[in-house]
Order: C-alpha cells, then structure tokens, then sequence
C-alpha cells in the first residue's frame, strides 16, 4: 500500500518532497513530508477518525486548517513529554514525532465511550442540575467521581515541562497581527513610511488566505508578492517579522501579547516559545476570518468539513482530504475551491449552492440546494442535498461521497478588535458582526472588517500601514498599494441550517442545535447564559467556528433579532498559551529574588540551616556535631548569655536622613519624640499607622545637627521607605528632608554577651568603651577590626552588647576578622532562632506582636506615645474602639510544667479541655527558655495585664496538646536592665 | 403561580422522551410591576438568595429582583468558586460558617443541584511565621466549633500528588492545614438555583433593567429610577458587588469601598488529577481543577481602582509562575481563557452587611476576594435585616458604623488600604 | 498592563509603580481638632468613581517620585501624570 | 588602615567564582565590573547656590537630562536619577576626593551626599545581543534611538531593581542591589541560554 495515499503526485507549496518523514499516531506509524502539519500528514495517509469529542465521544476528523480547529486534539510526545490538547493543524509534523488521540480508550478508532451516544437522550444540556441531589453524600462519593471520569481532553501531563522558553520586551509603533495580503500590505506601507514595525503572523508563512487559495496580485502569482514584500520588509531594521507567531492578546494601553513557536526544524536550544510582549503605538488588525459551517445532520463525520481547508489541504500539502466531494455553500468560495480540488484530482460529485440561480457550466451544479443529511457513520459515505426553499415533492438528491466540503460563509476575527474594547456591529445584511468604534489605537482591515475581495483587503491593509504610521509621527511617501484583480465583494446571503436531527453546533463540547433550543426554551435566554448553559463556545477554539451558528439559532428560538441577541465576551487568550511560557523566567529565583548578606558565603560555609525573612534568607542556627537542632539554638543562647556571642543583622532596613527639616520629620514620623535626641545618641522608635496600629520599630540615631540614621525591621524595610517619600512628597511638601535608602551599603553584625566588651575593645583598640565614654544608645566611627565602621551600643538580647555596621563590601571581612579575633573569648555565632529566643526572654515584640491589629497599648507600649496628634497615627488612637476596655493585651506566659514545649499555633482559653468556645486570645511567640528552664510564650489575651498571676490554658487542638500556664509580665528575665551594663 | 417543576433523575428520563420539549422555563421573564414591598438591587448570587430567603423564612413575596444584565453575570459569574469557613476573627468564623451549613444542604433545598463538593480546601506554608499563623487560625477555628486539620508533609503528599514537596524550592512548603468540608461549587448553578426557586415563590426576575437613581424621600426610600421606567419600593436592599459605591452614592451615602480587579485563568481541560482546592497563600495563588477537567487558577488583586473587567497580563505572569512553582506539571498545560471581576474591597476586608443611613435601606458588600462563599449567609441576613428593619446577630458585626468608631474587622492586619487586603 | 508617562522618566510599565489610592484624599491639618468623623473620613471613605480618578502612583523602581495621574477607572485611559511635589 | 580595607573588599559575586565559569564567544558576554565609588546626591536643582557648588566640585551642573550620564572631574560619572537626586559614580582610585570635595562645597548649603559605595554590584553585559537579553526583563525602550549610548535609566530587571548604563550601543552597565546581585547574576544567565551567553572576565 503507498505510504501516503491521499498525497497528490506534485504540488504543495508549504511541503517539501525530498525524503519522507516518518510520525507515530495512536500507536500506527505514517509518512509525511517535512512542512507537514501533522493535520495534513494525517489526512494525507488517509487517517480519517482523528479524535473522539468530550461528552458523546463521537468518531471526529480534521475539520479546519488552522487556528479554528474544533476537532483534532491531539498529545503530542510520549510519556514526560506528552504535552495534551494540541490542535494537530498547529503541529508541525517532524520526525519522529509521536502523538495519540485523546478522550478516547482504547483509541480515538475503536473507543468504547462511544456508547455514551446511546445515553444521549437522557444527557441534555445542563442535565446535571436537574439531578444527582439525592442522598446529599452520593455526590462527592460517586455522582461527582463519575463525572469527573468523563471530563476532560487529553491526560494530565504528569511531569513539568522541561522546555525552554523565552520572552522579549519590544516597542513598535506598529504592531500588525496577521500577515495575509492586507497584513503584509499594511507592513509595508508603514515601514516605508519609516516606522518601527511587528509583523506576527501565526503560519509559517505569511499569506493568510493565499496559503490556501491561489490568488492574483500585480500581474502574478499572490504568494510571489508576499514573498517579495517580506523580503523587502526582512532588509529593514526597524522591521521585525514574527512568523508562527499568535498575537493572543490585547492589553491595556496598547501592549499585545505575541506567542511564537519554535519551527518544526529549528535547532535544538531554540526556544520552545517566545512571548513577545510588544507595546505598539499603533496596531493594524488583519486577522482575517473564519469559514463558517452549516448545520445539518451528521454535520460533524469524519469527512465533512470547511471548504477552504479541504482546499488549502490539496493546494498548500498536496492532500486530498477526500477523493469524491460534495461541495456545499451560500458564496462563490464553492466553484474556486471545487475547481482547485478537481484540479488536484479529486472527483467532484456535485456542487451546492444555496442561491438559486447561481451557475457553473464545468462544474455538476445543484444551484438552490443545500446538504440536508450526511450518511455514514465512522466516515461521511454520503449526502442528501434538498432544495432550500422548501418547495413540495422534492425528494432529495442522494450523493455518494467521502467529502463535504461546507462553505457557510466567514466570520471576520473581530478577536483582537474586540478584545481591546472596540465595540461590534452586526451587519443583518451581509450577517456578519463587523468591528465598529475601535477600543485603542488600533484599525481593522481586509478580512478582519468584512472586507473579502483580494484587490479591496490590500487596498485597505495598505491604507491602514500609512495611516498608523502617521499617527505615530512616520509620514514618509510609501508609494502606490498593490492591486489584485480579485474584486469579487464575496458576499453570501445568511444561511445556516437544512433539516433536522442532531446537528452540532459546536464540535468540541457536542453542543447541538437542540441544546441551544433548550437553554432559550428553559429561560435561558441571555447569549451568556447560552454558553454557559450548553458551554457553547467555551472549548478550546473558544468558539471560532461555532459561535455565529449559535448566536443565530439562539436568536431564532427566541424571535429576536441577531443584533439584540450580541455576543459572548471575546477574551485572550486567542488561541491558548502555553503554562510555562507565561511563567518564563519567573520561576524560584527567578521571581523572588534571594537576597543574600554580605557574611552569606561564611554562613554557607559553616553549614548554618537556614531561614526565610522576606526576600532575604538568614542562619537559623548553626548545626552542631553530635546534638541536635533545639541543642544547638540552646547552646547558642547560653553561650551568648554566658560569654559573647555575634549574629548577623545585614537584613535591617537603613535610612540615612538629612534636611533641614530632619528633626520635624521625624517626629511626625514616629509615634514619639526625636528631636530632642543628642548628637551622638540613638533613641528606640515606634512608627504607627495611619490607623494607630503599630507599624514598625527601630533605632533612630543622631549623626548631625540635621542628620540622622534608622533602622528598620527587615520586613518593613520597602514599605518605610515608601511611605516616608509619601509623606514627603504628598503630606508634607514643605519640609526639605532627604531619605536615602543605605540598606544595602551597610553590613551589620551585633556583639552580645558580656564578653562583648573585651572582644570589641581589641577589635577596637582606638575606641573607649567605658560607660561613661560610650553609654547606651550611642554611636561612635571607629575602625573595627582595621575597618571603617559605625558602633552603636544597643541591645536586643537583652545583654551588653554593641551593633557594628560597615560598608557592606567589607562585611565578609569584619565577620570573619571579629570571628578570629573572638576566638579566645569563645565567641559564638548565633542564628535567628536563637536570637527570638533572647528577645522573647527579654518581651521585646516583633510581627507576631504588631500584626496589624495591635496598638501601642496593646503591646505594652503606651507610655511611648507622644500626645502630638500630629504625628501619624497618633489621632486614632483617641477613637473609641482603640480605647476599649478589655482589649487584647501583651502579656508573657510562663508554662507551669517545666517539661511542657509549647506547639506552633497555640490558642490561649480558659479552660484545658479545648471544648468549642471563645478563646481568650492567642499565642504570638513561643520558646523554650535554657535560661529560665521552661517554655514561654508571649500572648495577646482580653484584658491581658489584669490577669496577671492567674492561670491560664495554652492549647492546640489541632495537635490535641494542651498546658497551663501563668499569666505573668512579658519581660521575663531581667527586669530591670542589670546585664545591659555588662 | 404554577407550581415549581421538580427536577430529578425521573423528570430528566421523561424529558428524554419526550425529546425534552416540556421543560418549563427556569424563571419567568415578567414585566416590572410598578412597585413591591421589597427590591433588591443586583441579580448576582447575594441578591438572588436575599429574595430567596425573604420569600422562604420572611413570608415577603412581593420582591423584585433587579439586574442591569444578565443574572449571575457579576461576580458570581467569574470567582474561582472555592466555598469554606476558615476564617481568623470570631466574627468571620461565626458568619461563614452558617454560610457554610446553608450550603451543605442548598441542592436539596432550591431543587437544583449547586455542585457544592466538599473536597476540602488546603492551605501550605513555607516559613516558621506562616506555619504559626496558619495553625493558629485553625485551632481557633476548632475553639468556634469548625473542622480543621493539620497536614504534614507525607499527607500533603498523598493528598496533592501535583504539589511540589521537594526541598530545592525557592520556598519549600513545610506543611498545611485543610479544612475537609471545604470545597467548590458551580458559580452559574447558584444564581440560577436561587433564580428558580425565589421565582417559583413569586418573586420578580428582572434582567436588563438598570438601577440608575434611587428616590428618598425625608430620609426614607421610596422607588428607584431604572432603565425600565420608576418602580417604587417599600424597602431596598443593595446586592451589587463591586458596584456597591455608585449605588451608595445615588443615595447620597459615601462608602469604605473601592473597587478593584481580580483576575482568574482557567487551562484547557484535562483528565482529573487533583480534587482539592489548594491555596498558596504566600504566593497568591490558588488552584483546584473542575468537574470538566479545567485547572482553576485565581491569585491576588491588580491593585488598584478599575472597574474594566480586564486585567493586567503582569498579573497573569505572577499567578501563572506562582501555579507552576508549586503544582509544576501545570507548566505542560496551556492557558484557555482569564478575566477579571471588579471586587467590591472593603477597607478593613470584611463585608457590610447592614442597614444604610437612609430608613429602608441596606446593603450586602464589601465582600473582596471572599464573597461566594457566603452567598447563601449573606443573602439570609440581607433578608432577615430587610424583614425586621434590624440586623441579626450574626451580621451585627459587619455594620458600617465600625469604620467610625475603628471596631474594624481586619482579618490580614493590613489596615485601611483597600487593596491591601 | 499600564504604561504610565512619568513626567521624569518618561513611558513606564505599571510594574515599576506602587499604587497609592486617591490623589484628593487630604489629611486634615490639624488632626488633633478634627472630629471622629472627619478623621475616618480621610481614613476610610474615599473617591470610588468609576470614570475619571484622581490617584497616587510611587515610581518606586524609576525616580522615585509620587506621582498625580489621572486615570479612568473604566476605560484606563491615562489622561495626565504629574510630579506630585513639583 | 587604608591597605587592609582595600583589601577586605569583597565582591556580591565571589562566590559564584566568575572565574572559573569564563570563556566561550556567545551572542552575549556578561562580566563584573570594576567597583567604583558611588555617592548619592539630593538637592534643589532650581537652588543657584546648591547648583554653584555641585559645577565647582564636579565641573558639571546638575541641570542634567533626566537619565543623562555626564562625565565630569576625575573621571567620575554623574547620573540625573530624578528631579533631585543624582548618582555620583567615581573609579576607586579616586579615594573619595572627588566626594569629599563636593562634601565641603556643599557643606552649609542645602542637598545631602551619602556614601553607597557598598551599594551595588556592577555587572556588565556586551555583545551583539545585549539589549535583547536585557529585553526579555525590562519595558524600557532599548532601541538605541530612544535609549543611545550615555543614558542611563533606573528601571525594573528581571528579578531586580538596577540602574542601567549604556556604555555603547552594545554594551551595558548594571548596577544591581548588592544583596541581589547573585540572584539577578543567575536570572540573566538562565535567560541568555537563549543567547549563548558567556562570562568574560
Ligand atoms: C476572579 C475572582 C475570584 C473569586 N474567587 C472567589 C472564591 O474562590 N471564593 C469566594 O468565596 N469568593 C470569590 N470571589 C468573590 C465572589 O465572586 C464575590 O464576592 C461574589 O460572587 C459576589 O456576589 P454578589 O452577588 O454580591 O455580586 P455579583 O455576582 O457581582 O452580582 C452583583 C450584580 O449587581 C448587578 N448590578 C450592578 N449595578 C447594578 C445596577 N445599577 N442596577 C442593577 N444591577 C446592578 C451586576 O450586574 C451584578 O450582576 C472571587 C471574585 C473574583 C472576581
Ligand atoms: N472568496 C471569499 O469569499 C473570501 C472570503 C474571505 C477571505 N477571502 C480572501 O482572504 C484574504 C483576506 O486577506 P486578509 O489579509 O484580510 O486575511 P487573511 O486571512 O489572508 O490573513 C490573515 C492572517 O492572519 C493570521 N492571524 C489571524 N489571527 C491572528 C493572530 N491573532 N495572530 C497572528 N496571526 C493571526 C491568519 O492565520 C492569516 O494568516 C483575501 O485574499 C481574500 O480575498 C476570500
Ligand atoms: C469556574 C469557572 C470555570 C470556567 N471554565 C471555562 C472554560 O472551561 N472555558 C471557557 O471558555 N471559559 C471558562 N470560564 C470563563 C468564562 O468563559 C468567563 O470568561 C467568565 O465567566 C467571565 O465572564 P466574561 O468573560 O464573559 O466576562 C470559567 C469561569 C469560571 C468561573
Ligand atoms: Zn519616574
């Protein structure tokens, strides 16, 4: 048998005939050509079952040529590189190429689920609404899992997709989507004009419908002066042409998504895709559009289907979709698609016209006659054509064929025009929805508009490239447009149906007229509801092929006409984009960048587990040989509280602030006071919301009479920064303050312990650390460990101890210098772990504590506001529920049973017993103390302070642990500051 | 009025013989009458169900409903569907939680079947901060008498063989909590259910009729101008969603709303893989497949005001990463169709439910991300707030005085930034 | 996407911005006098319109500078973008 | 004091050890660039006194083009970031006596200097795809039109914040946020795979 035997012996302008390529298909290997998509390789080795659809798992072929495909779904690859629900007229056949039919077992030519055709009946639109209600556990347990059984298309891919992908920022000022005679034209014209241009067509050719069809432009061959003309546009640089590239979306502010596919033969390392991302100043639409089909029964057999692709198959692949066809339609398409399938070999049985006294002398003419029936039932076999005015006595015409080729007229693809909110209008006359005001800076043209002769689609694509190119300042003369003596208007009168029985509207969701009449005779009525009814429209093709027919018929059952009925949104994608293109370069680091301290290569080395803060990741704790995780945090703290310890603080937010103004900023800034602070001291400051809650907190130290230094919480850091320039900016224009953002300048790292001051005092031999030289909260220059650092002496641990901070690209060496310099004090390096383990010793709060909710009072912090109600956030605090009595208070909470360790995530309650009832309030922080020997927590419970001393339950029911506890003050271990002095 | 069909596996056989030519319509399509005891403004799931329970607990027929499109249209019409209870502050739990109960039984109860499939809904977090957070919210809500559970890695694995468990991540998830009765529900069938059943009992469905001024008279409402001609009103609820201010504002009153877009995807369908909701909160994203084989994908706000109804492809790109970080054989599939819906974002993320300052008047919305879910609790208390001219005890809470005295409601601590939430 | 014209930078992605809300929102001066209801007013009720806004944009990956726009809610056509601190 | 710091100075990229992974002849070459001394300058452009003082220590106005990258004294770079901000880019040999000396002119007056030396990481990308694999992150207009050599701009890199320079119409400078400076290294290597993108030294 040939390998190909729906080949032709010659022709073919997209393949190439040297050498075959070989492909797999539900496991049945075929030849194809090199160009093939795999839709004409198919065809072409006479596969006619393609595809089974989703509810009735109907036998179904390849019904179109590109984009619109309903039918022909396919996955493509093997096993982890099965990719599901491609359209086989998109794939390029390759060698080797593997790909099975979907929905279908055990293939999409013997399917068993083809018995659910049988349940039809019972399986209306939206019959699952009516049913499976009772008994109320039988959905989840079996109506549902049934269902779901027969969802979908094609399998879950079970692995990631290993591909590359990549994506692209350009500007154009003019972006033209669809490359056909008006897009080239329009190309063109703007380009000679002298503006940046995109031209993305989604074939790998350009020539729209010229790919399909032969066509005269000039004096010659059409597809000869697109090859001219893209020739002429490939030599200019500011021109950029995108070939198998879908414009799949229109944006905002004229931005457009363009996905390109790599070529069937491209080098390995080529990008699978690349997302364009073009913002054009100007776009031309020139989508062209989309043959319409007809209804009638069995219109959906392997074997029917649209015209110009039966056409395109023989003219663009040398395929015969069939060797005896029926051609039936309502415009002059049929008799040139009938002559060019004869011409190519294929026997023509008759010719349908819709119109009655339309004529063709070399062709078996059936003028006023449409397809009423299709016979067969895995393959069309045949055709029953029938008068379509209805007239008495005639019986029908019966043909046999293995091909009907409809031409029910095109749908321009208002896809794009509508996606960027122009607005459509329905043309009763000609029944087509034609792009109206336009939403953007964007024009229609050729097809696209409604436009079908060849000479007018030029003249129009032309005329469009001049006048975007002027609207983007390019006024260069372009010349004279091209001309076809193609001037045919193209029109057809509206028809769509003969007939009765089950016609499918859309093919891919077996949607039928029936359906359509249901949902309009249940109420359904608007043509949204329609879809969503009968999910008409909401398959893969997004409707392209089916959504007229529906508008019309749902138009028709209600009596109204089709403009009232209007259409569905059009929404992008317009043909589907791959997952993982959109998530090109976005993923794990790639999106979230990870920010590393100046000391991360040492913690690295060091082995320190670590943690996330933000962006920033931070040593938890530093493993140790022969114990433990809680050992070695343990260790951590009591060394630090025994000797020295040092930890890194690089992630703190710094602000360096100057101005005139710096001290008046300030204060309003924070909720208390800092212009009274010293020159040479620092202050612990608390910033409010706008709301009263407390925002962040940190050290603000005096560097000048005008200049100021601050920390700020890792997390917070963005945040502070922003609402200072918006305070600056919006709030208060007439202070002249500068905030400049030193966070990254700046390494830090905190000596604690009561070592700390001897290690510092060698680091730093310069520097007097006596406390009357260098009290609490003030900041010295100094050189540390031979480098140029700022010394702060604050603490967070709760220990004497000393921040010292130094341009960051010393950061490594300061670290590592105080580490070798400690190593006779025993200096430790401590993680965040143990860190919130001193300072929840200490009660100082954090996020857990200022969560948003929380005031200053809340927190214990009161006494630190100022009463200047001018100061942010200060003024809502006066209002009446941040004044309630009974507020949830900060209080600590000291565990009764020594051994108990507290779980993430506890609540506070009353009692033990974790019955339902309202808590008192909740765990914020937790630890358990080496110091003290117990677990603690710090809680935010209902009138916290007043329950001092009484017991309380701290419980998670979720991991049905439960202990008391005492409610006692937050600071639990040296009250009163002894060890700060050292 | 005729009695309603019933709907059931025996009617749908009898329709299939009688070549389903005897299905009645769902609702009627009647003719505004010049005026009803009570109009509820906005055809979207809350306003649907507010007929709905004022005709079935209240005894109050003479409704209309009024929507400027098609019901079901708003919001409900394009949420990502995910229906559960676990919320953090006393209030929210309480409220959706009888939201929740409703539910459970609404199939049975409108005689159309929702699609409510408790599947559960999972949450994982990556950080020792997220862990203790998320815990906690369950605990609580296991303190107000709702299921929750904690989930290790092992059961997230076995639970979401799609999730990427595996250490290497940029944030690897540590663990998650679920709450089993959780889940999804069909979004259309909801509007059309309550639709159905609220006609059947006699009130008034009408679409394409645009609320565009509403009449008060000394402090008292009267009727409303629509694109249908006037129709008075004894009492007004307001159901609009994200539309929620410039009803307010016909009525003279300024609301802590702002109106924002929210974006969803959905892939093309595919064989089901996974049956739980699970959200990422840390990465915005969350992702359940539905009964037709789609994967769901929802994330965060565009953030700031629009009501276009379309959303930003940086958007997209956000919540499309984030889906195929964390579930990766997402990154096979390809994206169908996304649009957006304009949330009606309340300033604290908490919803209004309650009377307005003009006599007669109240409102259901503020609902942000959150309001399918409590489509059948908000309806029931706009009913019942409507009926006693009063509020009930479970949506006391969500008044709007709270914004004035600061007794606000802030589930995420993010204070007054409406897209902060 | 949004292209926003900062007056300094010139053409910019909307990912380069930080969304700041109503541009008229005062605070009132002197806090301290004002009412309850004043205060919540410039807390929590703002301008919601759907058509013309006034807004706030932080160009936090470009100049740095707040920036007024004024932008419809509903078809996002940016009309003007200004320095909001000259 | 002096020698000792200079040589603690540590790269945000040493630990990827570029060294190592140097060679080939992609479509795109990426390297570190030399670390410079990098100050930022705040002031009111219209103040004549605040403009004096900026002419007299650089020998450059600061009524600079927005983005525009003017060279000025010692070889030093002064870049118009906003209406009142610049960046001060001077090599490191300069020691911080071009600074210094901008410090003591403006000193009294109004405007603020503040050392970031430590700042950012400079990474250079060179070749004949340089703006393109720049494209696949940033919106900004890179057509050399719009973008030409001696513009600088602050924009939004992939996964980061960078003030990029353009050196030639082929050749960029990228000066990232130290603490990202890895992460973004990583992010244009993966996205110049489709560029062969090499590491030169
Ligand atoms: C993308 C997305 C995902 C979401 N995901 C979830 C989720 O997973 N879970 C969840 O619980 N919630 C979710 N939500 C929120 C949820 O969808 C909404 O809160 C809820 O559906 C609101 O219902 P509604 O009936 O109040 O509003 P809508 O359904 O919006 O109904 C309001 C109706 O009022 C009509 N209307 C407006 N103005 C007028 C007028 N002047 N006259 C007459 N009629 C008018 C509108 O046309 C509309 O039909 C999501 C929302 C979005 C957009
Ligand atoms: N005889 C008839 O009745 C009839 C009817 C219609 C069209 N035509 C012929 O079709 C041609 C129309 O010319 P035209 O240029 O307007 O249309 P066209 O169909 O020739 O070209 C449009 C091109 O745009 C592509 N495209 C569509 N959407 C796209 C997207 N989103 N992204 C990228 N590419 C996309 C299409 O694949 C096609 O290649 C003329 O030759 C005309 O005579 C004839
Ligand atoms: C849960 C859910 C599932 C959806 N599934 C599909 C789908 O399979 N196919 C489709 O085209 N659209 C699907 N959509 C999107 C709708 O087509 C539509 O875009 C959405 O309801 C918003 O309405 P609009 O686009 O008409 O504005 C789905 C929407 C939701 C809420
Ligand atoms: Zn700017």
């Amino acid at each position: 048998m040939r390998r190909q035997p729906f080949r032709t012996a010659e022709g073919g302008h997209l393949i190439d005939r040297t050498g075959p390529l070989r492909f797999d298909f539900d496991g049945h290997r075929h030849e194809g050509y090199r160009g093939d998509s795999l839709a004409s390789g198919l065809l072409a080795a006479g596969v006619r079952i393609a595809a089974r659809s989703f509810k009735y798992h109907r036998p179904r072929g390849v019904w179109g040529f590109g984009a619109e495909e309903p039918n022909v779904m396919v996955t493509a690859g093997i096993g982890e590189e099965a990719r599901p629900n491609l359209k086989a007229t998109e794939i390029p056949l390759s060698e080797g190429l593997e790909a099975s039919g979907q929905n279908a077992w055990p293939s999409v030519a013997w399917d068993l689920g083809g018995a659910l055709g049988l349940a039809g009946g019972i399986l209306p639109a939206g019959f699952y609404y009516k049913t499976f209600m009772w008994p109320a556990r039988w959905w989840l347990a079996l109506y549902e899992p049934l269902l779901r059984r027969l969802a979908g298309f094609g399998p879950a891919p079970p692995a990631p997709d290993g591909a590359f992908h990549a994506k692209r920022r350009v500007n154009a000022d003019v972006l033209v989507a669809g490359g056909g005679p008006a897009g080239v034209a329009a190309a063109l014209a703007a380009a000679r004009a002298g503006a940046r241009v995109v031209l993305a067509d989604e074939n790998v050719r350009f020539g729209g419908d010229l790919l399909r069809a032969p066509g005269e432009i000039g004096d010659g061959d059409g597809l000869a002066w697109i090859d001219a003309a893209t020739a002429e546009l490939e030599g200019m640089s500011r021109v950029r042409l995108l070939r198998r590239a879908t414009v799949t979306g229109y944006y905002d502010h004229n931005l457009l998504l363009v996905a390109e596919r790599a070529a069937g033969d491209a080098p390995p390392g080529t990008p699978e895709t690349r997302l364009w991302f073009v913002r054009a100043r100007e776009v031309v639409i020139a989508a062209g559009a989309h043959e319409r089909p007809l209804l009638f029964a069995g219109n959906d057999r392997p074997g029917v289907m649209s015209a110009s692709a039966a056409g395109g198959y023989a003219h663009a692949y040398g395929v015969l979709a069939g060797r005896r066809a029926v051609i039936a339609g309502n415009n002059d398409s049929i008799y040139s698609v009938a002559r060019l399938l004869r011409s190519a070999g294929v026997s023509i049985a008759a010719v349908a016209d819709t119109r009655p006294d339309s004529e063709a002398p070399d062709l078996p003419c059936r003028a006023g006659r449409a397809v009423e029936r299709a016979f067969g039932s895995r393959r069309v076999r045949g055709a029953l054509l029938r008068r379509t005015d209805g007239r008495a006595g005639d019986r029908g015409e019966r043909i046999a064929c293995d091909l009907v080729a409809v031409a029910g007229g095109w749908s321009p693809a208002v896809h794009l025009h509508a996606q960027a909110r122009g607005s459509l209008s329905y043309d009763e006359e000609r029944g087509l929805i034609l792009p109206d005001r336009p939403g953007g800076a964007n024009r229609s043209a050729g097809a696209a508009a409604g436009r079908f002769d060849l000479d007018g689609c030029l003249a129009e694509g032309w005329a469009a490239g001049v006048a975007a190119a002027a609207s983007s300042g390019h006024e260069r003369a372009a010349g004279e447009p091209p001309r076809s003596p193609d001037r045919s208007a193209g029109d057809a009168p509206v028809f769509w149906q003969l007939g009765g029985g089950k016609r499918f509207v859309d093919l891919q969701y077996d949607v039928t007229a029936a359906d359509v009449e249901l949902a309009a005779r249940e109420g359904y009525r608007s043509v949204e509801h329609v879809k969503r009814y009968t999910a008409l429209g909401m398959g893969t093709d997004q409707g392209k092929t089916s959504g007229m027919a529906g508008l019309v018929l749902l138009s028709e059952a209600l009596g109204r006409p089709v403009a009232r009925t209007g259409t569905t949104t059009f929404r992008p994608p317009y043909t589907p984009v791959p997952m993982a293109a959109m998530a090109a370069g976005l993923i794990g680091e790639g999106q979230d960048a990870l920010r590393r301290t100046a000391a991360d290569d040492w913690h690295e080395a060091r082995g320190a587990v670590f943690t996330a803060a933000g962006h920033w990741r931070r040593p938890r704790y530093y493993p140790r040989e022969g114990t433990g995780e809680d050992e070695a945090i343990e260790a951590e703290v009591r060394e630090t509280r025994a000797g020295v310890g040092i930890v890194d603080v690089g992630t703190l937010g710094k602000v360096d602030i100057q101005g005139r103004d710096a001290a008046a900023f300030l204060d309003l800034v924070y909720a208390n006071r800092m212009s009274s602070l010293k020159t040479g001291r620092g202050r612990y400051g608390l910033m409010l919301r706008e709301d009263g809650r407390v925002f962040d907190d940190g050290v603000v130290m005096r560097l000048g009479e005008s200049h100021f230094y601050l920390t700020t919480t890792t997390a917070q850091h963005h945040a502070v920064m922003q609402h200072m320039e918006y305070l600056l900016q919006t709030v208060w224009p007439e202070l002249e303050v500068y905030a400049t953002d030193v966070s990254e300048h700046w390494f830090a790292a905190a000596l604690a312990g009561p070592g700390s001051r001897a290690l510092l005092g060698e680091a730093a031999p310069g520097l007097d650390l006596s406390d009357e030289a260098f009290p609490m909260m003030a900041v010295h220059a100094a050189a540390v460990a031979d480098l140029p650092a700022l010394v702060f002496r604050m603490s967070y641990s709760g220990e004497l101890s000393y921040e010292i901070a130094v341009p960051a690209d010393y950061g490594l060496a300061l670290w590592t210098r105080l580490l070798t310099a400690g190593r006779e004090h025993g200096l430790v390096p401590y993680g965040t772990d143990a860190m919130g383990v001193m300072r929840l010793e200490k009660g100082h709060v954090t996020h857990a504590e200022a969560d948003g909710r929380t005031t200053p009072d809340d927190l214990g912090l009161g006494r630190m506001v100022r009463a200047d109600a001018r100061s942010i956030g200060v003024r809502s605090l006066a209002l009446p529920a941040l004044r309630r009595k009974g507020r949830q208070q900060l209080v600590g909470l000291s565990v009764i049973d020594a051994q108990a360790r507290i779980p993430p995530g506890c609540q506070v309650a009353e009692s033990g017993d974790m019955r339902p009832a309202p808590p008192l309030g909740h765990v914020t922080s937790f630890c358990y103390s080496p110091t003290l020997g117990r677990a603690l927590a710090l809680a935010l419970v209902e009138n916290g302070r007043a329950r001092t001393g009484q017991t309380v339950h701290v419980a998670s029911p979720v991991t049905g642990f439960s202990t008391a506890a005492e409610v006692v003050s937050p600071v639990f271990y040296d009250a009163e500051g002894v060890r700060l002095r050292g | 009025m005729a009695a309603m069909q019933r709907y059931s596996i025996f009617s749908l056989l009898r329709g299939a013989l009688s070549g389903h030519r005897d299905w009645q319509p769902a609702w009627r399509a009647p003719e505004p009458k010049s005026s009803y005891d009570v109009v509820i403004v906005g055809g979207g799931g809350h306003g649907l169900a507010a007929a709905y329970y004022l005709a079935r607990n209240h005894g109050i027929t003479n409704v209309a409903v009024l929507e400027r499109g098609w019901i079901g249209g708003g919001n409900t019409g394009r949420n990502t569907t995910i229906v559960r209870s676990n919320y953090l502050l006393p209030e929210n739990q309480r409220f959706y939680e009888h939201s929740l109960k409703l539910w459970e039984g609404l199939s049975r109860d409108l005689n159309y079947n929702v699609m409510f499939s408790p599947r559960g809904v999972i949450n994982v977090f990556h950080t020792d901060a997220q862990r203790d957070y998320w815990i906690r919210r369950h605990n609580g809500m296991r303190y107000a008498g709702i299921d929750a559970e904690l989930l290790t890695r092992a059961d997230l694995a076995r639970l979401v063989p799609a999730l990427d468990l595996s250490p290497g991540i940029r944030h690897p998830i540590v663990g998650g909590v679920i709450q089993p009765r959780g889940g999804v529900a069909r979004h259309d069938a909801v509007a059309w259910g309550y639709a159905r059943a609220a006609d059947a009992l006699g009130v008034d469905i009408i679409q394409d009729c645009e609320v565009t001024g509403i009449d008060v008279e000394a402090g008292r409402v009267t009727g409303l101008q629509t694109s249908r001609g006037p129709i008075g009103a004894g009492r007004v609820g307001l159901a609009v969603a994200g539309h929620s201010s410039r009803l307010a504002e016909m009525a003279g009153i300024r609301l802590p709303i702002e109106t924002h877009l929210l974006t969803a995807t959905v892939s093309e369908p595919v064989k089901p893989f996974m049956d739980k909701v699970v959200s990422v909160a840390a990465a915005h994203v969350y992702v359940s497949q539905t009964d037709k084989g789609e994967v769901l994908i929802g994330g965060t706000l565009d953030g700031y005001n629009s009501w276009s109804q379309r959303g930003s492809p940086a958007r997209l790109e956000d919540i499309l990463s984030a889906a195929c970080e964390y579930f990766p054989r997402i990154s096979r599939l390809r994206q169908l169709r996304h649009w957006a819906g304009v949330m009606d974002m309340s300033m604290d993320g908490s919803p209004i439910i309650a009377k307005l300052p003009v006599e007669g008047l109240a409102m259901t919305g503020g609902w942000c991300y959150g309001g399918f879910k409590a489509t059948p609790a908000s309806g029931w208390c706009l009913a019942w707030t409507l009926a006693n001219d009063a509020p009930h005890a479970l949506n006391a809470p969500f008044s709007l005085e709270r914004f004035r005295t600061g007794a606000v409601l802030d589930e995420n601590g993010a204070g007054p930034v409406a897209w902060g939430h | 996407m949004l292209l926003i014209p900062c007056p300094f930078c010139g053409d910019r992605d909307e990912t380069e911005f930080a969304y700041g809300g109503e541009a008229g929102n005062e605070r009132p001066a002197d806090p301290g006098a004002a009412t309850d209801e004043a205060w919540t007013d410039y807390l929590c009720f703002h301008d919601n319109p759907k058509g013309p806004h006034r807004e706030l944009w932080f160009h936090r990956d470009g100049c740095r500078r707040w920036l007024t726009v004024e932008r419809d809610t509903w078809t996002h056509e940016l009309r003007s973008a200004r320095l909001s601190r000259p | 004091m002096a020698d000792d710091a200079t040589d603690a100075r540590r790269s945000a990229l040493a630990g990827l050890d570029l060294g190592s992974r140097a060679g080939g002849a992609g479509g795109v070459l990426l390297g570190e660039g030399p670390a410079r001394e990098s100050f930022v300058l705040r002031g009111p452009v219209d103040d004549p006194a605040f403009a004096q003082a900026v002419e007299t220590a650089l020998g450059a106005g600061p009524a600079l083009e927005p983005g525009e990258a003017r060279e000025c004294r010692e070889d030093a770079l002064l870049i118009r970031l906003g209406p009142d901000e610049w960046r001060l880019v001077a090599p490191l040999s300069d020691d911080g006596r071009l600074a210094a000396r901008l410090a003591s002119e403006l000193a009294g007056g109004r405007g603020a200097l503040v050392n970031v030396s430590s700042a950012s990481t400079v990474i250079t990308v060179a070749g004949e795809h340089a703006a393109d694999l720049l494209a696949t992150g940033t919106g900004i207009d890179l057509d050399p039109a719009a973008f030409p050599p001696g513009r600088a701009a602050r924009t939004r890199i992939g996964n980061a914040q960078a003030l990029v320079h353009r050196r030639a119409e082929d050749a960029f400078e990228l000066h990232v946020p130290r603490s990202y400076a890895r992460s973004f290294w990583e992010w244009l290597e993966e996205r110049g795979r489709e560029f062969d993108a090499a590491v030169a030294l």
